[in-house]
């Protein structure tokens, strides 16, 4: 007996048995804990929801004004304002364990001791399908983002996953000189996945009142499609630095620039800042993304990576800018 | 502690409401100045627009503007099944739709936020609007006209380029006073001047304006000798830079009074819990302090 | 005798008698040599002009495709082509000469000893007002760019410092972890300037191909408005870091963005690829910067700072992105 | 050694003749399919423009997309004050411009570019175009045909939907046959079928048509026996991504055949050596390689 043509697999594999429907999902902070999206337009398409960053503690956040506008981007500068991690275990996730789709909750915390108690807040809470680590946080510490050190990140991520046999994803700053030496650290001390990027530090100015237009130091996130070209870039470098699934994320506002992380190298996306644009983005990616598939008659989207990309740990040493 | 907006963030406002809906232009009027009211055929929005609600407007497809722009329904016709809004074109987003023709298309999201509220019983009102805060009156003095409240507008601006005319007015106001600061139109000074003589006699007072003319005329109220039980109820309408309209970003955050004595300030989100508030659930100390570049 | 209300002052000092008649200049290849936007539209009108990077030997530069349109950006992947400094010595600086305007070349190396060579070579010569050193290049010995390590910077800088008395202004790379840190080294090699930034890395990714646009590795420098606020974020960075003059760069497309870079910390300021989409565009910002400081009674641009930056070597903690 | 295009970079094209012009569309014509033609008056660009040479037009003001677009004359009126250029809508820059209307403005930057030499005295050449390529062909017949030149024009497209209209054409050209490549208009197959049987005939050939097409056409006639005396003067209009288009980014590289035997490959600069090149002065080999995603 001749076997069918292989069907289409949209399906992902984060590692511990989290398998998405859909390689889309969409990214931490820009969909609250899931709860306006469901009640506007609905959560049923999506291959993963990633939570607003959770702390131990309720956060008030910062002073506005908190978000600017750019050329093709967005500054934001909340200041992890959430209702802490109790408030997430008693009032969200029951309702998550009710949904269709998978959500992780994003951790940040002041010092390792914040992240592991989060965490273990979290273990065996059903609704909590896993955890995507933003290590971007301020380290009271030493006075630089774990992110921004392999050894600070390793440090964090191994306490981490000491703490939790949940998913464990792991979100890499942009920031830094060199995110494949990071990206490593991680994969090392145990995470299943990495998330790449986080926002870019930017500032806008306001030339009337002659200082920053966001609240105190000035300072932000820059997100949307301004830094598309970085953070593709920036997946690659990552694509080719570790083995684990590595999940995209910069200005993806549509089916194509899904598409183009995954040829840069991702193995799921991540939708920011476009689902404040228009909430039913994520919905028109991921059905962008499954009608382009039929079309070229792919069986899996990893079928779209350059291959250039295909030597793990290969890193090329790169022409740098001019 | 769980702030006090923690459970704004499980939905306690209506979203469910809300459609993103593709509108299409059927006018355009220029008024003077930079002012201008431009009218879309958005059925479902129309149908549930109320006063003091607002719409996210797409102003561009593309990606400069990359957000949507907040804009209050300044009229809204559910059989027409139109909206209207009274804008400045006073940067990027807002020239944009300046340039807009009839049949040219853009996306509604709404109706969002919450409204003012429409009294139970009829009784007597005081409008009062700073420049383009005129924008959501019009809609709300029709809903009040049909439930027979006795009102007043004080229609205050700048200069006579910058104040809401008189022609777009809606029919049913008793009396509309405009104040300008130059003198240029109407009565010269603020609208505060005009409010103060009628405060013993009002039921509600809405507010719409700059943050610092709403702070203005609160501290009006705050500082006129009255009984408690007497005091009108005063809604403000604010204003904080909107990154989704819908309460996924924290970027409209405004200062809210404690409700407790706890020292920590509290935050709350213009989108969800406002754009229309009670005038005592806002910290005005706060408010008034904002830099100035937002305004 | 009552002495009159003191005149606005444009000027700028670089130091080593380096002084621009205003804050406007234009970034390294982004203007050639000078002598297409001489033909075209004129450079009276510029503070200073940066020369396309030279290198010791004539370079051909990379293969096409080299360049390509992002949202509100520009990547680039030029690959250094230029003549060698033997043209720029024996056919350019001859008609800088004559110019109005001072030329300081932008130089580039794969080491130290092609550096040293390089100014060696610009010594003296009549024309060249000064150098920016390009340390945003491969080094061939040690994988990373000069740029992105405080010590591998220093090391160039203090090299070229022992090799020439012209003036020395010295770019910083914006793909660092610590741009400071790296500012720093610089000033105490004996910079007389810093110029931020050079180009982000990043990437333009052709679904259709399922490739990188550009040739090679696909990563190209991002340069354009979309930058904008991560320059500003740098500059503010870098001007607490280190008391020499700072050159802000980086999406500057007209006077009211030249005057935020001029609030956020800078001393002059360079227009870069906006040259390309206007060759006017430079004497509008000159024109436009005067007009503003006219209209607003400033005597020196150095009033536009912002307060908050006048504390040198005082780098707040900040808050990073959520 | 200094490259081959060193002296280019020292400004030998006539940068001086270019200017940059706020123009003012006059005239929009939809053609089939994506194609239209779009007439701004522009005094002085009009003056100045010649049949091979090129415009950078600003497609927008705002931000994206960020560049200029180069697009040939394909028109130019000297008297009315008036260039036109052939486009096909075909990304974000020439759908904005298909979007234009008659008194809508946009800078014209040009002319720019070397464009195609015309004989000395008349003689016999062929016009040969792919697609798009047609677009600066008008306008050098118009001058071919001041000086008396015989022309035919081998006007080639993928189908006839893409096809420059027959009704655009303008007089004096002695013969106008049309190609396909799926039959639907004119004779099946490639232009470079319709030249073979010309070659001996031909005092020069002009081309222009995506990379991959030129190359085909100069194969063609490399690989033809004839004297190498006899052989036809070719000259071809080639495309490269345009950063400013007057030879300051060095990003419009395209491969030089070195003129010596030296290792290393040749570069030029598209904007200031080309957009029109003489075939021999081109690394063909290198051209037919680039990626696909660039056509
Ligand atoms: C809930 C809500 C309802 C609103 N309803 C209306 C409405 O009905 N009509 C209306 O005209 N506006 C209304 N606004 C304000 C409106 O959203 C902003 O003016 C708008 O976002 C400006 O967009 P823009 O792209 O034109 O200006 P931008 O380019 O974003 O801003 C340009 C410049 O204008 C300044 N600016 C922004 N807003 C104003 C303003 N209102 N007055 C003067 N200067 C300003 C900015 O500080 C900036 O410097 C509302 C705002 C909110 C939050
Ligand atoms: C010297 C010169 C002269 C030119 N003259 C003309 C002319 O007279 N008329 C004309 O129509 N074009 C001409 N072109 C091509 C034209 O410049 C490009 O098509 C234009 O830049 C596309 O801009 P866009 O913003 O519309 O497309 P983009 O958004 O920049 O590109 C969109 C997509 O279209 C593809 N694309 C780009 N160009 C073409 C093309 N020519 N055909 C098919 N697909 C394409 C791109 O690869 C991309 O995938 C000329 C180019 C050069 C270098
Ligand atoms: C308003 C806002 C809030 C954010 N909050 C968080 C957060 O709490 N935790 C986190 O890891 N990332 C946060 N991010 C970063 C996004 O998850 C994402 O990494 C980034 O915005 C880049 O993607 P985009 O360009 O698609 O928006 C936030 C981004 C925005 C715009
Ligand atoms: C096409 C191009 C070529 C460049 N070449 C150089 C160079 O040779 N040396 C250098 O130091 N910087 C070079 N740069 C960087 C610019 O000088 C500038 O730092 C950068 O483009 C950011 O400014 P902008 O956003 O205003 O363009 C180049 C930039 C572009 C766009
Ligand atoms: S505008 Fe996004 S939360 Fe209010
Ligand atoms: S297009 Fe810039 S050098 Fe040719």
């Amino acid at each position: 007996m001749s076997s069918p043509e292989p069907a289409f697999d949209a399906r992902v594999d984060l590692g511990r048995g989290l398998v998405l429907t859909n390689p889309i999902g969409v990214a931490s902070g820009t969909f609250g804990f899931g709860f306006e999206v469901e009640a506007l337009t609905g959560i049923g398409h999506l291959g993963a929801i990633f939570s607003k960053g959770t702390t131990l503690h309720a956060r008030e956040g910062n002073q506005p004004p908190r978000i600017a506008e750019t050329a093709a981007g967005l500054l934001n500068s909340i200041g992890l304002q959430n209702p802490g991690v109790e408030v997430v275990v008693r009032e969200y996730a029951p309702r998550w364990a009710t949904w269709p789709v998978p959500v992780l909750v994003n951790v940040a915390g002041a010092d390792i001791s914040e992240y592991v108690a989060v965490v273990e807040r979290l273990n065996g809470v059903g609704g909590v399908a896993g955890l995507e680590l933003n290590i971007s946080c301020p380290n009271i510490a030493h006075g630089l983002d774990f992110a921004s050190e392999p050894g600070a990140a390793a440090r964090c991520v191994t306490a981490v996953r000491v703490a939790t046999d949940l998913p464990l994803v792991v979100k890499l700053s942009p920031n830094v000189t060199d995110i494949a030496e990071v990206a490593r650290a991680i994969e090392d001390a145990g995470a299943d996945a990495v998330s790449a990027v986080n926002t870019y530090v930017g500032m806008k100015v306001s030339l009337p009142s002659r200082r920053p237009v966001l609240a105190g130091h000035g300072t932000g996130g820059l997100s949307g499609p301004a830094i598309k070209p970085l953070a593709l870039a920036a997946v690659t470098k990552v694509r080719r630095a570790v083995r684990i699934p590595v999940i995209g994320i910069g200005g993806i506002a549509s089916a194509a620039d899904a598409l183009e992380f995954l040829v840069a190298g991702a193995d799921a996306i991540q939708v920011g800042t476009a689902n404040f644009t228009n909430p039913n983005v994520s919905r028109e990616i991921a059905e962008g993304c499954r009608a382009y598939a039929e079309q070229h008659g792919l069986r899996s989207f990893s079928e779209l990576r350059w291959p250039d990309l295909d030597h793990p740990g290969s890193a090329p040493a790169g022409s740098p800018p001019d | 502690m769980a702030p006090a907006n923690a459970k704004a963030l499980v939905g306690e406002s209506e979203l469910g409401r809300a459609v993103d809906e593709v509108a299409r232009c059927t006018a355009l009027v220029p008024l003077q100045g930079n002012l201008f009211e431009i009218t879309f055929r958005s059925a479902e929005v129309a149908r549930r627009a109320r006063p003091g609600e607002f719409a996210q407007v797409e102003v561009d497809s593309g990606q400069i503007p990359l957000l949507r722009r907040p804009f209050s329904f300044s009229r809204a016709d559910p059989e027409a099944g139109t909206v209207a809004f009274y804008l400045g074109a006073v940067g990027v987003g807002s020239r944009r739709l300046r340039g807009f023709a009839p049949g040219d298309q853009a996306r509604l999201l709404g109706p969002l936020g919450r409204g003012f509220t429409l009294p139970a019983r009829p009784g007597r009102s005081a409008l009062v609007s700073g420049g383009l805060g005129a924008a959501p009156f019009p809609l709300l003095a029709d809903r009040l006209r049909e439930i027979g409240e006795q009102m007043i507008w004080l229609n205050g601006a700048r200069n006579s380029a910058e104040l809401y005319p008189d022609d777009l007015i809606p029919p049913g106001i008793s009396e509309v006073v405009q104040f300008t600061e130059d003198g240029s139109r109407g009565r010269r000074g603020l609208v505060t001047a005009g409010l103060r003589p009628l405060l013993s006699d009002l039921d509600r007072i809405y507010v719409c304006g700059p943050n610092s003319m709403l702070a203005a005329v609160v501290s009006l109220i705050d500082e006129s000798p009255s009984d408690r039980a007497d005091r009108p109820r005063v809604e403000v309408s604010i204003e904080a830079p909107m990154g989704c309209g819908f309460g996924t970003c924290l970027g409209c955050a405004i200062p809210l009074r404690p409700p407790t004595a706890a020292r920590d300030p509290v935050i709350g989100l213009c989108c969800r819990q406002g754009p229309v508030m009670q005038d005592s659930m806002l910290d005005w100390a706060r408010l008034r302090t904002q830099p100035a570049h937002l305004e």
